[in-house]
């Protein structure tokens, strides 16, 4: 189905905007009316992304972090969160449980773990020096009397 | 939000609002230094008044087991919700952490 | 000053993202930890330029609303609301009070008025067929225990 | 929101939430065949229930002071909190609409 709404946000990758950007995808998804569960699974999985785009991607230097999202009349959200940090050599390595480049800093390497399970798909594009993208889908089911519509 | 209280050997911190990587960042040296300085044997992690955690959080929790393991000491958690279980259980923190009701 | 935090939001113009735009400029200002009364003041005069691009600049056509803004470390904001909507012609008899080109829709003609009295600074750049851009600045008050610092 | 009342010749809508140009754009054609319904005289809105409201607020009353003129009607706000007196008085709503405590 076709996109009925989208938005695109790029913040500087500061720790204090972890917790807007959670704000800005819950606002986002209001519409839809999402269940309290669909909506954490949404909040933490972009919490995640950008966590790690700030503390890996950027790794406590300036840049800025795009967090882009739509979604259809169906409730299919589409949510990608890009940097253009350090990238990652080894995608497959870097997404299995418990892989961490930090550990000293109480990274626990379960973040594309927590992404996987709490949404539908997602999606990992990323390359050394170039900066990352994380792609994620995830169905919010709508109730019968919330079906969002087109203006 | 950090609160703690300490009962002979245990020290019990009470987290409170969102528990994400600017929170961990702000109060893990915070907590080690509570737990040298107070020498405590038990660490409890209240985190009944946590509105939302993410693998920061396990990060946070795995770092406190293994400075109290160096101490010789432990750590549990409570007040744990349906959501932060899920989250412990992906990452098997409770075969490292006792979890109270 | 220079800029400690900053953030630009493309969205669909949508009725619907008008509370959204609100919700997004309170969650940036956040930080500054400001009152009640200034989070009011800026949430209003952004939903009154959002509104009007929305309603006049794409004139429920489809288009991207930005919202772009930043604070420095002594709590003065920036807010700039940019459409390429259809423009205006005359920005000086616009921002009279009670001017509207859209009576018939129930328009006041008191957005900018309210724009300019809540916020400390308001700039309109206008042209036909090009759009429009809302530039405001708000001085947020800091309290001595909460001066923002850069990470 | 859009709750409402009607005593006699008084119609009362209550107003909760957040008032602004998409809201406004939902209820007003709601809210004229009430009041063609209703055949009320006077209309009152109680915005005591209002979390946010902006100039799409002065612009459905002044819009429904219009409609309610033409019928011979008229039209008063109760609940108004500082901020919506502030507007109000921007736009001199007071002398159109009676002010209820
Ligand atoms: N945006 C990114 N930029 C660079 N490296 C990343 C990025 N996201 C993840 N990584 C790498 O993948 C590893 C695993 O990530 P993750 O599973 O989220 O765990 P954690 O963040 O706890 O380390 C990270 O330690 C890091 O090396
Ligand atoms: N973004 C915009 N694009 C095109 N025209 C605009 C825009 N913003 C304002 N205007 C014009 O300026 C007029 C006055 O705007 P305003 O004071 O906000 O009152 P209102 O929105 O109630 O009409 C509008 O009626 C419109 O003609």
């Amino acid at each position: 189905m076709s996109v009925i709404n989208e938005m695109r946000l790029d913040f500087a990758a500061l720790p204090e905007n972890e917790a807007f950007a959670r704000l800005v995808i819950s606002g986002f998804m209001l519409p839809l009316d999402p269940t309290m569960e669909e909506m954490a699974d949404v909040k933490t999985a972009v919490s995640e992304a950008v966590t790690n785009a700030i503390v890996h991607g950027y790794g406590g230097g300036t840049g800025l972090v795009r967090l882009s999202a739509s979604y259809d009349g169906e409730g299919e959200m589409q949510i990608r969160i890009i940097d253009h940090g350090k990238g990652i050599d080894d995608v497959a390595r870097a997404r299995q449980p418990f892989f961490t480049t930090s550990p000293g800093e109480d990274r626990s390497g379960m973040g594309f773990t927590v992404m996987e399970s709490f949404m539908d798909g997602i999606d990992v594009d990323s390359a050394p020096g170039k900066g990352t993208t994380v792609c994620m889908t995830k169905r919010i089911h709508l109730r019968d009397d919330a079906v969002p519509q087109r203006a | 939000m950090l609160c703690y209280e300490k009962k002979k050997n245990a020290l019990t911190v009470r987290l409170s609002g969102e528990l994400d990587h600017s929170v961990v960042t702000a109060i893990r040296g915070e907590l080690d230094s509570l737990i040298a300085r107070t020498d405590a044997k038990k660490l409890i992690f209240d985190l009944k008044g946590l509105e939302f955690m993410d693998s920061s959080g396990i990060g946070l929790i795995i770092g406190r087991y293994k400075v109290m393991s160096r101490r010789g000491g432990s750590v549990a958690v409570s007040g744990t919700d349906a959501r932060i279980d899920q989250l412990f259980r992906m990452a098997g923190i409770y075969q490292l952490v006792e979890r109270l009701a």
